[in-house]
């Protein structure tokens, strides 16, 4: 054979080591949406069966030798509602469980740790909470779930891994999240499939699933020294943000010590869960997001901070447990060290003071 | 059937009875063309019903999210010049019908008469709404590079910014402010497909001015004024919607 | 087949043209009176109620729709409910994502 | 239940008569300026298959590309031309316009028994609107191409490339006319043109999918040409309405977007289930199974087809609850295209069959048509959405229907009404074995493309992850056969024109008002206005007309 055509031979070659019909299961919604594919699968088959098995059975009985004289038949309402009925309900079967899926696979858990994935031309940018980088490659640990909030900093990009059947779109101006748990260790592909231009198929990047042992090893080689919220902590001093947002009686814009996760009235009178989403509309668009009992008087950030920078933001605004950090860095440019951050909240000083119209 | 290439010339030839010459050789008789003359009018005027349902469906999403910048810019319009012209266009709309009914009762120098008005109102109309127009270049209210947000964080020094008792109105956010620029790309968006629309209707206008001074429209034959009637009729009802959603947003 | 006089039938005297203009007017006048007093909520609706008014009488009346051909109503009818279908369906999605993920 | 038999009429006999529409007049000039609607039908067909061949061509391109992972025959950005052209191409200029502009054009009139379309002028002005949209759309292509994708997904369209989409834009937008215009004309010609007799329910069924088709092009396509204005204004003006740093919602422009072209792909597929009705029936010699529910199945799809949107928005960053009510309808407008597919099966049941070509593309387009639609369930489904959305598993799933389906169901249409447009038969064997390879080029083409999207191969990709390389090679090797199988009718089509066998007025027998006048037909379709005193797809009838003719002959 390799005599008569080599490339044919190495074609098949090729064929035979990297056939596969199904791309590997490595998180741990993939066999849950494997079985839904399955089953439509499975339905299809059996329909596309049916289907040919009566347009041969029917062409081989009817043809026009063996039946040389057609009944006129008008029709059956019985199995006309027959075939109408049963895909109706099998379809409905899918659209219940696809639509469980869905909710899962975009409903991250609460004890999810929360990578930021900001999607640019042409590459995709990681940041890890403790400040730690990677382009256009992800490194995760398994047997912990990881929510990925997803931003793009230009035009709509999509954050696809197909081992672990998970895809969402980094909007511009929007954070947008998906979770997985990867279960199997190994590199997998990480995709941008919504086209974004002429580098579209090159924003391509690896995933990276090691064991949590490795993860953490990974995590203390790559540290850039300082995490995103210490980052964001920098950035809220430089842009004054303390100013206004500070514990202080007279202090002109809410306290946003333990803001995160809380429930906030706005002026407008809505009842919003502040979220990262939530946080980063705030900073680029206050005067929507007002917190009732104050003025909308802070000025917009847009097209002044990158969006890694609103993400240092949000992250650290995240982590502010009490207004004592706040104080730390309107009283000093130097940054705590993480620990004593910690210590000095616990040592009390947490009541955020009640919101008040500045007169 | 069978038999049908045998005649195929005696009904070629014309033994029509009654054909008058407006009467289309593929239809069997008068009714049936107006009948669907008609009809293709009313389907061509739900197409450009949908298309402005587009912009529509534009101008709800942004007036929602945006409503304090939507209020505040559409105080830089003049509900006096906005109400004036949707007086000249229901007028017009009156005169184009009366048009149409003298076409139908074969009253020439009426036909003409409303069709001169017709269009001279439709002259008024964008005379004023380029008026509006040019007063909003020149506030730099117009969309893109040069746009200004002045009026709305500073509304004391704009005299338009104040409500119906006299007081400024109170001053936008800048972000906020920012997002009035939304709302003029919708005005001159919406606005101006109107206009265009009204351009091109003016235009048939002339076209039919001068025809029906030849005579024509009144000899029995009246469906094409009708079917422009419907036309101008909708273009009409398309500012009754845009009039209040445009200008009249939280003048109290 | 065709009938001499049939374009005597449907002519719609200018008495009828002149109450839909009146009707018109009036609305105008009062859309405009309505958007200075507060009435809230309300405004928007009785700004859009009185639009919606006005453009039924031109449709009906002016544009003849009263006396046009079933087919004429039914589509008009059709394009309005997909017009509202653009409007509501779009609406619900701008609308439900403010209720966040789930 | 009745018995009917059909036996071919003699074509020995037969010849062409001397005044028929295309002997009417002569020289360029009554082509150009013709308001017969089977002129213009036969002017949009040569025009169709101009744009075919390019868009084939295109697509030509873009396998050869993709035969080898690296992006080397074409660098990225011409890669991206080339496929944003070949779906615009493909798209507006020829799934569109094929089935009702060309054959709808054609037949419509005459299957209903009237003259001409309601409105020639129009008619013509929509072919040459389009004209006006393809040739400005290719010189987009010529003078530097555009590579936003058929999409235009704003902002990459407004403000992150450099090329031609304003010009691309307007050309869609001035093709969106012609569309608008045959969308219309159908309409009214439907609603008032029928010949005595020709009741709603005794339509040919292709008059129903064309009537559904053209609803959804009349009340569609103005929310495009919405949509791609405010894309213009945005790139022109700098307005900013789908800008997010301006506070625009870039998603807004995929709702009036997908409003118009969710709507589009049944504009494409539906007149092309029309075609399949009337084949199935002629060619087993039996009335539809279930006239009535296959007539409401179209109407139910066009209406349906309105609700379904944002299910090409899934993961888009549309609410999770819109996607629950969208997934939801979309599994509903599924229901009436598989109604259609088995009454199509059940026509067969006690018929009378022959295997003619038109017969062989309907019994393709069957079996392509029943895995497009089941694969657009996967995609309909929220669920298996995530993992094979905008993979080469959506490139696959809209290929099987549109390319699978209507162009099948087309090439059946052609080889259908071929007989009656020139009067002429093609080759049986040749277009046979075309049929045949269409069938597996086709197949060998797109099937390996649901694996490769399964395993989640991005769609759009200029090169790609070497393990996929295999599988690309399967689909580039069948794009070669698929080609032939394209060219193949190209050829001996336009042979028979001057050299095929006569056919005669019915060569096949088929019950159709258009089947019962001479071909060529006339300018004016019948020599007398036809009455309609038989259900549709009456053979007992058609039987008992050559009896009487006999008869009289006799």
């Amino acid at each position: 054979m390799s005599q008569i055509s080599p490339v044919l031979w190495q074609f098949l070659s090729k064929w035979l080591t990297h056939f596969a019909l199904f791309p590997p299961e490595a998180s741990k919604i993939a066999p849950q949406l494997d079985a839904l594919y399955f089953f439509i699968l499975l339905v299809s088959l059996v329909g596309l069966t049916i289907v040919v098995l009566l347009l041969v059975g029917f062409s081989v009985l009817y043809s026009k030798e063996r039946h040389p004289v057609a009944e006129q038949i008008e029709g059956s309402t019985l199995l006309e509602t027959t075939w109408t009925i049963i895909p109706l309900g099998l379809f409905l079967i899918m659209f219940v469980w696809g639509a469980l899926i869905y909710f899962r696979v975009f409903t991250p858990p609460a004890n999810a740790m929360n990578i930021y994935v900001v999607g640019k031309q042409w590459m995709w940018k990681a940041e890890h909470p403790g400040g730690q980088h990677d382009i256009n490659a992800l490194h995760i640990p398994t047997g912990q779930p990881i929510q990925v909030t997803l931003i793009s900093q230009d035009v709509f990009h999509s954050f696809s891994i197909p081992a672990f059947r998970v895809k969402r779109e980094a909007i511009p101006g929007r954070y947008t999240t998906v979770w997985f748990e990867a279960t199997r260790t190994g590199t997998y592909h990480l995709f941008c499939t919504q086209y974004c231009g002429t580098g579209h198929s090159a924003m391509i990047g690896d995933v990276v699933v090691m064991t949590p042992d490795d993860y953490k090893k990974w995590l203390q080689g790559s540290t850039s020294g300082h995490s995103l919220a210490q980052d964001g902590e920098r950035l809220f001093a430089s842009l004054s943000c303390n100013a206004c947002h500070n514990a202080r009686p007279d202090a002109r814009g809410p306290s946003l010590a333990n803001v995160y996760g809380s429930k906030l009235t706005l002026s407008n009178g809505q009842q919003v869960t502040v979220d990262e989403a939530y946080l980063r509309q705030a900073i680029l668009n206050p005067s929507e997001h007002v917190t009732q009992g104050y003025l909308p008087i802070m000025p917009t950030y847009q097209g002044q901070i990158s969006e890694e920078g609103v993400i240092d933001l949000v992250e650290y605004i995240k982590h502010l447990d009490s207004d004592y950090r706040v104080q730390q860095t309107t009283n000093t440019t130097t940054l705590l060290p993480e620990s004593e951050g910690k210590a000095a909240q616990a040592g009390g000083n947490s009541a955020a003071a009640p919101g008040k119209v500045n007169p | 059937m069978s038999d049908s290439t045998a005649i195929a010339h005696g009904a070629a030839a014309g033994t029509h009875h009654e054909h008058p010459p407006y009467l289309r050789h593929h239809f069997e008789s008068v009714d049936q063309q107006t009948d669907a003359s008609n009809f293709a009018m009313w389907l061509f005027l739900l197409t450009e019903v949908m298309f402005f349902g587009g912009l529509f469906t534009v101008y709800m999403i942004y007036r929602n999210w945006y409503y304090p910048a939507f209020s505040a810019a559409s105080h830089q319009l003049d509900v006096m010049l906005g109400g004036i012209n949707t007086v000249i266009l229901i007028t017009s709309s009156f005169t184009m019908a009366l048009a149409v009914w003298c076409a139908e009762t074969r009253k020439k120098s009426g036909l003409v008469a409303m069709l001169v008005v017709t269009f001279l109102l439709g002259v008024v109309f964008l005379g004023i709404k380029g008026h509006e127009y040019k007063e909003k270049w020149d506030k730099h209210h117009f969309p893109g590079a040069s746009y200004s947000v002045q009026a709305f964080v500073n509304p004391a020094s704009d005299p338009l910014q104040v409500n119906a008792q006299g007081k400024p109105l109170a001053p936008l956010a800048p972000d906020m402010a920012a997002r009035t620029e939304m709302y003029f790309c919708l005005y001159f968006a919406m606005t101006g497909m109107h206009a265009l629309h009204m351009l091109i209707g003016m235009g048939i206008l002339i076209f039919m001015i001068f025809r029906a001074r030849a005579g024509a429209y009144t000899e029995g034959h009246s469906a094409y004024v009708n079917y422009f009637g419907l036309y101008w009729h909708f273009v009409d009802i398309v500012w009754l919607f845009l009039f209040p959603l445009l200008y009249l947003i939280n003048r109290h | 087949m065709s009938e001499p006089n049939h374009n005597e039938r449907h002519i719609t005297s200018p008495t009828v043209y002149f109450a839909v203009y009146v009707a018109l007017l009036a609305g105008v006048g009062l859309t405009i009176l309505a958007s200075y007093h507060n009435l809230g909520i309300f405004n928007p609706i009785l700004a859009l109620a009185i639009s919606i008014a006005q453009a039924g009488l031109v449709v009906l009346f002016t544009m003849h729709l009263k006396d046009s051909s079933k087919a004429t109503v039914l589509s008009v009818g059709c394009a309005l409910f997909i017009l509202m279908i653009l409007f509501g369906m779009v609406f619900m999605d701008y609308y439900s994502r403010a209720w966040g993920s789930w | 239940m009745s018995a009917t038999i059909i036996s071919l009429p003699d074509q020995s006999t037969a010849r062409i008569p001397k005044r028929n529409y295309l002997t009417q007049e002569n020289g360029i000039l009554s082509w150009l300026l013709t308001q017969d609607h089977k002129r213009i039908g036969l002017l949009y067909l040569m025009s169709i298959t101009m744009f075919f061949f390019i868009g084939g061509a295109l697509a030509g391109l873009i396998r050869l590309e993709l035969l080898t992972p690296q992006s080397d025959l074409l660098a990225a950005d011409t890669y991206n031309k080339v496929f944003t052209m070949h779906g615009i191409i493909m798209i507006f200029f020829f799934l569109v316009p094929s089935v009702p502009a060309v054959l709808g054009n054609f037949f419509l009139p005459m299957m209903i028994g009237a003259k001409d379309l309601a409105l020639p002028k129009m008619n013509l002005a929509s072919w040459y609107f389009y004209m006006a949209g393809g040739i400005l759309a290719l010189w987009a292509m010529i003078t530097g191409g555009v590579d936003t994708g058929w999409t235009f997904t704003t902002p990459l369209s407004t403000h992150y490339v450099n090329t031609n989409v304003v010009t691309t834009g307007l050309a869609i937008f001035i093709a969106g006319f012609s569309s608008i215009f045959t969308g219309l004309n159908f309409i009214v010609t439907i609603h008032k043109m029928r010949a005595p007799g020709m009741t709603w329910f005794r339509l040919p069924l292709f008059v129903w999918s064309n009537y559904a088709a053209a609803v959804l092009m009349v009340l569609g396509t103005p929310v495009l040409a919405t949509a791609l204005i405010l894309v213009v204004l945005e790139r022109v003006v700098g307005i900013g309405i789908f800008d997010p740093t301006k506070g625009g919602d870039p998603l807004l422009f995929q709702h009036l977007f997908w409003f118009y072209s969710h709507p589009a792909v049944y504009i494409m597929i539906l007149p092309g289930m029309g075609v399949i009705s009337e084949v199935v029936s002629t060619f087993s010699r039996k009335r539809v199974f279930g006239y009535t529910a296959v007539a409401f199945s179209s109407v139910a799809i066009a209406v349906f087809g309105f609700f379904v949107w944002a299910h090409h928005m899934f993961i888009m960053g549309i609410s999770s609850y819109a996607a629950l009510v969208f997934s939801l309808l979309t599994m509903l407008v599924a229901v009436p295209s598989a109604i259609k597919i088995f009454n199509w099966a059940f026509t067969l049941y006690k018929g009378s069959i022959t295997f003619e070509t038109p017969m062989l593309y309907a019994f393709g387009f069957m079996g392509l048509f029943t895995i497009g639609g089941m694969t657009g369930v996967f995609l309909g489904t929220t669920g298996t959405d995530i993992h094979l959305t905008e993979t080469y598993f959506v490139v696959a799933h809209f290929h099987f229907v549109m390319v699978g389906g209507m162009l099948m169901a087309f090439l059946a249409g052609i080889h259908f009404w071929w007989p009656k447009m020139t009067g002429r038969m093609y080759p049986e064997k040749i277009s046979q074995l075309a049929a045949l390879i269409t069938y597996i080029g086709f197949n060998l083409t797109f099937f390996p493309q649901f694996i490769l999207g399964t395993l989640g191969m991005p769609r759009r990709y200029a090169a790609y992850p070497a393990e996929f390389q295999v599988l690309n090679v399967f689909s580039t090797a069948g794009a070669t056969v698929l080609g032939v199988g394209y060219l193949l009718p190209m050829l001996y089509l336009t042979w028979s024109i001057k050299y095929g066998k006569i056919a005669g007025d019915n060569p096949w027998q088929a019950t159709g008002l258009e089947w019962q006048t001479q071909s060529p037909p006339l300018t004016e379709n019948f020599a007398e206005m036809p009455v309609m005193d038989h259900e549709a797809y009456d053979y007992e009838w058609l039987e008992r007309q050559k009896e009487k003719e006999v008869a009289s002959v006799g």
